[in-house]
């Protein structure tokens, strides 16, 4: 860009704060913040220093500075802007604090089981010290591969019906009304449900992995069906109008205009879905059970699961705690990098269909 | 929507022959069409039947326990006795979560969607989208070990500074596993849900109208006011009530972190807490037995109405002004 | 390949609002024909109606038939979806597939019906269409590329490379050069000369000359004030229309003397 | 590396039966210990027991869904009377008192390890009537420990448990004046910090300040923990001292033959026992239909109780091993079991 | 409130790719000037950098200068903003916000800066703003309904009442007719007469006949071939470059004779 003069008084730069402004401001008001906590902090010891707070307050003034000077010297309409810059960057900052801790903890107290033993062995004949999470590792992967493989299909399906065929009618309507209902079962009323129709067929105390994936898919399908619908209703009918007049019929036209269109979010919502099941403890242990061997038929038998593992893990610590919590800790980082594995696999499929540009 | 001339419309005007040739007719669909519509529709059913037989479940096994006698949940409390406070303290955690997590998300969802630059926002995207894969056990671990104890301190300030505020009055927590932080984990939980979906909607904001904004003269700020977020606005509200119900079913995170009592009580810093209707049942069910358990399975059914008249609220207020939705 | 169109008596509602009144007319196969009429009038949402693309808007029906060669659009039995493989259409905006490259695009016709064809054929047919709507030397070397990054007269130029890549008895044109610069409207309305050979065409345009310069025929539609349903004011050889029509309002419209 | 290991060479005379039991959560350690070592010498069977929850456990004994449980009370003679145990083919069953494990009563005060405490003490510090640990009624029990003007922070199990049932009997038989309340397994007042499980309540006594509270003894860790007053003393916990308690508890009459239940009187304590103990039980069937089930349910409590089963729960799971007396007794009653068809 | 617009030698980049180079022209103020040339040759692209619209578009970016009365528009310190509130632009395809309705749209831009306006004075301008768009009549009685609900014509012409109910001091129009009726686009046209006593305008256009009529000096722009960069060819009065221009090509493209 070539600078060419520019008058102070320039009407359309008219009191325009320069761009270095609201940076100075941040650093001015974390480094006031900074010394008033170091004051209050005095006489203390250094490492009793509130960085919390320092960074709370800081982000406080910067807010109402920013305004404050904003306001004087360029516009009300400005000000309100800046201020919603900074307020929802710092809603990011805010979110980043909570989400750094918690990874923090469970990598830093996790990392110590991440060994050769935690990935081959079960917890078969482990007794205080050593064994690890093959068991519950195979079984989280089956029992949720099995729930989305449920979930996913009728949860898509029928938010198709809703976008694409159900329109005003009555069976739509009793649709919504019931997904709405869905989403509030309560995570441990699924494990429940299953639990008790299950033991109506095959007799009392029935547990296996099959069970779990069926709960878990009570719990994803409300997701999947609301996420997708609300996706598949802002493609615009442009796009399905341009199929229909190539004389595509309608089906064809939602399979290979309009997915494709939202597949990005689509992705997202199956992988939120999935999130939302694959750490869920309650329910698991009403129905997959809990064993300490490995067990990869979802048909038979007891079918221990990462969260039900960790929890057991803490729970019942026996007289070695510390190995205990380090196995607990070491099977929420592996969920969650399953979980990672899963979304990037995701965000993969998504790139490939997803709109070139944005239209 | 098959177009049709109906027979009433006929019989008011018999005055044109031509007409005739068009009697009501049946609609055609093609063998594909039929067979995909089938689908869909019998994947809604499959849905409804679920729910069908999830509420006569619910419904059958709660009637044993709705009687006080010998009960060994009840302890000669009547059922309403002992489910409105429960009620209250589901209704009451989640409200605060998602008040204190909605702004935040839909902040953040702007900020990757409309602020921060492309590639930092894909990156930003993908970490948020973590945090929804953390277990609820291990967010129950850390927030009764790491955030209780981090934020007891600002209990104890608040606690003695504001007490005359209603909210902070009582007798401050010790360890700080209060109701406040137990929804604040339950803010961090569902933040992630309600991001998501906000950012997917905030995405697809056309184009078009963000350009009309600012040809206008729109800051950011009112860009996001006039094209995006009214735009955005069915999806909002869907993803609050996804992001709702899960804080309403949420059982391990909230047994773990929150120190429970069973009371009504609105004060946010004292040991002494509302109990949710999820963690209740976590709490009391491995050593219930006989008709207790059927009293735990009917609080159940007291959350699934409380979260249906939540959702038939939101449903209502998108409805509302549906034909000035984004679509088209 | 081409068609007759025969519509008799056509009333079209969008909901309650009655928003075409009472149309009939006659189009020859092999023929262009012209819709033209002030903005709101119903233009297109009775062209919609020629090929049942108005059946994808809630609410929106029709009353009355419409013969595509002596067999009714609307008859029972009818597949909509096969009126619209045979009469093809392109709309007021530019509407290509976001999804796909400017290649798909023009073969979104084939590929989304899952016909097979081999790849020579289909380059050929792609080049053949994008030469047809003039756009084959603009984008012979991206065709790869996403086909909604071509500027507004490049998007509209290949969904008429698409809407004749299927070849179609019949091509509905909603203002189809609205978005073209004179070279490519030239282009277009060359194109239409040649497709009016075997084809039926019918086109929605704002342009007198345009239409004085296509068409065989020309429909003037009007409508008298808001909430009234628009009308056929008059149906004649273009010449007709354009040097001694018989109507008032369509002299007055022509000449620009309206309103 | 543990899996698809085992059927490596046959054992003499080991079962083959495979037996699946569900039930108390606090003989989770305990039965892990016991599993791994039952299944070493009897490779060819399998053990599966499930921490469902005792309440759970004594349902799916009823619904016959489990071979045999754990649980942290025996069955009451109602429960008895009205029989009909799923699991087994008669109404005879076995319950043994094989786990015993004291409760520790810990705190959280900074440079205080440990106090000395009687009952009313204790109960008053739980009823929420002492406040400050400052108070003259600590001080006086503890004239050397420095009490610190701190609130008192009394932390309880926000689930239904044994422990607590086991600790809330401990003050209702001993303090009867300072705690009001019968005896629960969930706890009788309303306010005060609770917390879930053993785990959670050992955390929240060590996040906080002035906090006190009870947990299985073997989880106490860094933990203050508190000497109780029985007769003249203070007794600090153990397994030793706990084992004495239950050796001074008197059989409950009126049961079957293998019907071992003992009415443990914290009140009734002698000298140098410790007061506060979970009696937890292991309960099946004197007949089973499947006769391989019967041999293994039979050799396993056999191995539980005997010496070297009470000490791997001992070691892993920090409880009292039972004395020979009652090995004797216990051992007449799994003898009841009928292994043959 | 006129305003002078000089631009120095402006190079426009999409990411790498040069879509328009070496722009230079001198615009005075209350006058039309209109920009005429093949399809994606950089019209719009040039046109979107007079009021800096083309920052919207990632990776689009300026080189050279803009001066809005001596005033770079890219100088630092410049907001946009401001920038953007007195070069008013009104799209090539409509965008009425369909969030709102008619009324809400035509004083979406007036509330930003005046949000305590006086409901008589609203009502003043929505109907002085659809007035001068020619549209009040059709929709005076339902400006309560969405804007979206209207035909393309009647959407265009709600975004140009919108545009002009901020009273910019320049109006860039990019085709603005295109959806047009002969009517409305009289109308419009007589509005940009108008306007003109105040207003700079600047209109894109495919219509000839249209540049002719109402702009006071013509640019021609052109486009060596594909993936080359757009250049001004010839910038002059109008009717010089209708009746006498003085490069082969521009005369080549006014006649029709071109490409
Ligand atoms: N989806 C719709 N729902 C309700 N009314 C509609 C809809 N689309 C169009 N209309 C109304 O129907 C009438 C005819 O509209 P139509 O789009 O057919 O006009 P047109 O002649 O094509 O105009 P233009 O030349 O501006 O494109 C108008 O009054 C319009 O407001
Ligand atoms: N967002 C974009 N990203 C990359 N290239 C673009 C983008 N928009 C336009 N182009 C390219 O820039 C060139 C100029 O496009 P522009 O839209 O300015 O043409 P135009 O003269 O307005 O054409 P039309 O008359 O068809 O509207 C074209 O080659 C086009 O493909
Ligand atoms: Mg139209
Ligand atoms: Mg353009
Ligand atoms: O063993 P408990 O968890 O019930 O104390």
């Amino acid at each position: 860009m070539t600078a060419v003069v520019t008058r102070e008084t320039s009407s359309l730069a008219a009191g325009r704060l320069p761009k270095w402004a609201t940076w100075v401001t941040l650093v001015a008001a974390m480094a006031v913040s900074g010394v008033v906590f170091a004051l209050i902090n005095m006489g203390s010891a250094a490492s009793d220093f509130n960085v919390a707070g320092t960074l709370v307050v800081g982000a406080i003034l910067y807010l109402v500075v920013i305004y404050v000077l904003s306001r004087l010297s360029e516009s009300p309409r400005h000000a309100i802007d800046r201020f919603v810059t900074a307020l929802v960057s710092s809603a990011f900052i805010i979110a980043i604090i909570p989400l750094v801790s918690l990874l923090y903890t469970v990598i830093s107290s996790g990392i110590e089981r991440f060994d050769v033993e935690y990935f081959s062995s079960s917890m078969r004949g482990v007794v205080g010290t050593g064994g690890g999470a093959i068991h519950a590792i195979w079984g989280t992967i089956l029992i949720t591969l099995a729930a989305t493989i449920i979930s996913v299909p009728i949860g898509l399906m029928t938010s198709i019906y809703l976008v694409e065929y159900g329109g005003k009618g009555r069976i739509a309507k009793a649709i919504t009304f019931f997904v709405d209902v869905m989403t509030g079962i309560p995570s441990i009323v699924a494990g429940l449900f299953i639990f008790a129709v299950f033991s109506i067929f095959l007799g009392p105390g029935a547990s296996m992995g099959v069970m779990g994936s069926l709960a878990l898919a009570v719990l994803m399908i409300p997701v999947v069906v609301r996420s997708s619908e609300e996706l598949l209703r802002i493609v615009p009918n442009e796009l399905r109008e341009a199929a229909y007049a190539l004389g595509v019929p309608k089906w064809r036209t939602i399979v290979k205009v309009v997915l494709p269109t939202t597949i990005a979010g689509i992705m997202t919502g199956i992988m939120l879905s999935i999130s939302r099941v694959i750490g869920e403890t309650a329910p698991l242990l009403l129905t997959a059970g809990f064993t300490t061997s490995l067990n990869m038929n979802l048909f038979d038998g007891r079918m221990m699961t990462l969260p039900v593992f960790v929890y057991n893990q803490y729970q019942n610590q026996g007289t070695n705690p510390d190995e205990a919590v380090a196995r607990a800790w070491a099977g929420a980082l592996t969920l969650i990098l399953i979980v990672m594995a899963l979304n990037l696999v995701a965000r993969l499929i998504a790139k490939i269909f997803a709109p070139k540009l944005r239209g | 929507m098959t177009t049709s001339s109906t027979a009433q419309q006929q019989q008011e005007e018999p005055a044109l022959p031509p007409k005739a040739t068009q009697q009501a007719r049946p609609a055609v669909r093609r063998l594909g069409d039929s067979i995909f519509s089938g689908t869909a529709l019998g994947a809604g059913i499959i849905i409804l039947l679920v729910l069908a037989a999830v509420a006569v479940f619910l419904v059958a096994q709660s009637i044993p326990g709705l009687s006080s006698e010998d009960n060994t949940i009840l302890r000669d409390r009547s059922f309403l006795e002992y489910v409105v406070p429960l009620a209250f303290g589901t209704v009451w955690a989640s409200l605060i979560a998602l008040v204190i997590a909605a702004p935040i998300a839909i902040g953040i969802a702007l900020f990757i969607s409309h602020y921060a630059p492309r590639r930092f926002a894909a990156v930003l995207g993908y970490v948020i989208d973590l945090l929804a894969a953390v277990p609820s056990v291990v967010f129950g671990l850390w927030g009764a070990l790491t955030l209780a104890g981090f934020v007891q301190p600002f209990y104890a300030w608040l606690n003695a500074n504001l007490g005359w505020f209603p909210l902070f009055s009582g007798q401050a927590s010790a360890t700080g596993n209060t109701i406040l932080t137990a929804s604040l984990v339950l803010a961090v939980m569902i933040l992630p849900i309600m991001t998501a979906i906000c950012r997917e909607v905030f995405l697809q904001a056309p184009r078009l109208h963000e350009e009309a904004a600012l040809a206008l003269g729109a800051t950011r700020w009112e860009m996001i006011r006039m094209a995006v977020l009214p735009f955005a606005r069915g999806g909002m509200v869907s993803a609050a009530m996804l992001a709702l119900g899960r804080a309403l079913g949420e059982t391990m995170a909230v047994t773990m972190v929150l120190s429970v009592s069973g009371v009504i009580s609105f004060e946010l810093l004292t040991s002494t807490n509302p109990t949710p209707i999820p963690a209740n049942i976590a709490l009391q069910f491995p050593e219930a037995h006989g008709n207790g358990v059927n009293t735990l399975i009917a609080t159940g059914l007291v959350l699934f109405v409380v979260t249906f008249l939540v959702n038939a609220i939101a449903r209502a207020i998108v409805n509302r002004r549906a034909q000035f939705s984004g679509a088209n | 390949m081409s068609k007759r169109i025969e519509v008799d008596d056509l009333n079209v509602y969008y909901g309650d609002f009655l928003a075409v009144e009472g149309v009939s007319l006659e189009i020859a196969p092999r023929s262009v024909t012209a819709f033209i009429g002030p903005s709101g009038c119903g233009k297109s949402t009775f062209l919609r109606t020629l090929n049942r693309m108005h059946e994808v808007i809630a609410g929106a029906r029709v009353e009355g038939s419409v013969l595509l060669d002596g067999e009714d659009l609307y008859g029972a039995g009818v597949d909509p979806v096969l009126v619209r493989r045979q009469i093809g259409m392109v709309f007021q905006r530019p509407n290509p597939f976001p999804t796909m490259s400017i290649r798909e695009n023009v073969l979104a016709g084939v590929l989304l019906n899952n016909a097979r064809m081999a790849k020579s054929d289909q380059d050929a047919l792609v080049e053949s269409s994008l030469r047809g709507a003039n756009l084959w030397n603009e984008v012979k070397d991206r065709l790869n590329l996403p086909g909604s990054g071509l500027s507004g007269g490049q998007q509209q130029r290949l969904c008429i490379a698409r809407a004749i890549a299927v070849s179609p008895d019949v091509v509905l044109m909603d203002e189809p050069c609205s978005a073209l610069d004179p070279i490519s409207t030239l282009a277009i309305e060359d194109l239409i000369e040649e497709l009016k050979q075997e084809y039926t065409i019918v086109i929605v345009t704002h342009n007198m000359q345009q239409a004085a310069r296509v068409s065989d025929k020309t429909a003037f539609f009007n409508i008298a004030g808001t909430g009234k349903p628009g009308k056929l004011i008059e149906y004649d050889e273009t010449t007709t229309i354009f040097s001694n029509p018989s109507v008032q309002a369509t002299e007055d419209y022509v000449s620009g003397r309206f309103g | 590396a543990n899996e698809g290991t085992s059927g490596g060479e046959a054992v003499e005379g080991g079962v083959t039966g495979t037996i699946e039991a569900t039930g108390a959560s606090s003989q989770t350690a305990a039965q892990e210990a016991w599993v791994a070592a039952f299944l070493e010498a009897n490779p060819d069977s399998d053990v599966i027991y499930e921490p469902t929850g005792s309440g759970v456990g004594r349902d799916n004994f009823l619904a016959g869904a489990s071979n045999f449980i754990g649980s942290d009370r025996a069955f009451n003679e109602e429960e008895l009377a009205a029989g009909g145990f799923g699991s087994c083919t008669t109404d005879d069953i076995i319950e043994i008192p094989v786990y015993i494990s004291p409760v520790a009563v810990i705190f959280n005060i900074d440079g205080v390890d440990t106090l000395n405490l009687d009952a009313a003490t204790i109960a008053g510090l739980f009823a929420g009537t002492i406040t400050n640990w400052n108070d003259p009624a600590i001080a006086e029990q503890n004239p050397d420990a420095t009490l610190p003007d701190l609130a008192v922070s009394p932390v309880h199990r926000s689930d239904a448990s044994g422990t607590q049932e086991t600790f809330t009997s401990y003050l209702e038989a001993t303090a009867a004046d300072v705690w009001t309340y019968e005896a629960s397994d969930e706890w009788p007042i309303q306010g005060g910090e609770a917390a879930q499980g053993t785990s959670g309540v050992v955390d929240r006594v060590g996040g906080g300040q002035g906090t006190i509270g009870f947990a299985d003894a073997s989880q106490a860790g860094d933990l203050g923990t508190v000497a109780v007053q029985v007769g003249e003393e203070y007794v600090p916990f153990s397994p030793e001292a706990a084992a004495e308690l239950v050796a001074g508890a008197t059989q409950e009459e009126g049961r079957g033959d293998a019907d071992l239940v003992f009415d443990v009187d914290p009140a009734a304590a002698a000298d140098g026992a410790y007061p506060i103990a979970l009696v937890s039980y292991l309960i099946g069937c004197t007949s089973y239909e499947d006769p391989e089930v019967a041999a293994t349910v039979q050799a396993y409590f056999s191995y539980v109780a005997s010496a070297e089963g009470q000490d791997a729960a001992a070691e892993n799971a920090g409880s009292a091993p039972i004395n020979d007396e009652l090995r004797t007794q216990i051992e007449a009653a799994i003898d009841l079991i009928q292994v043959e068809g």
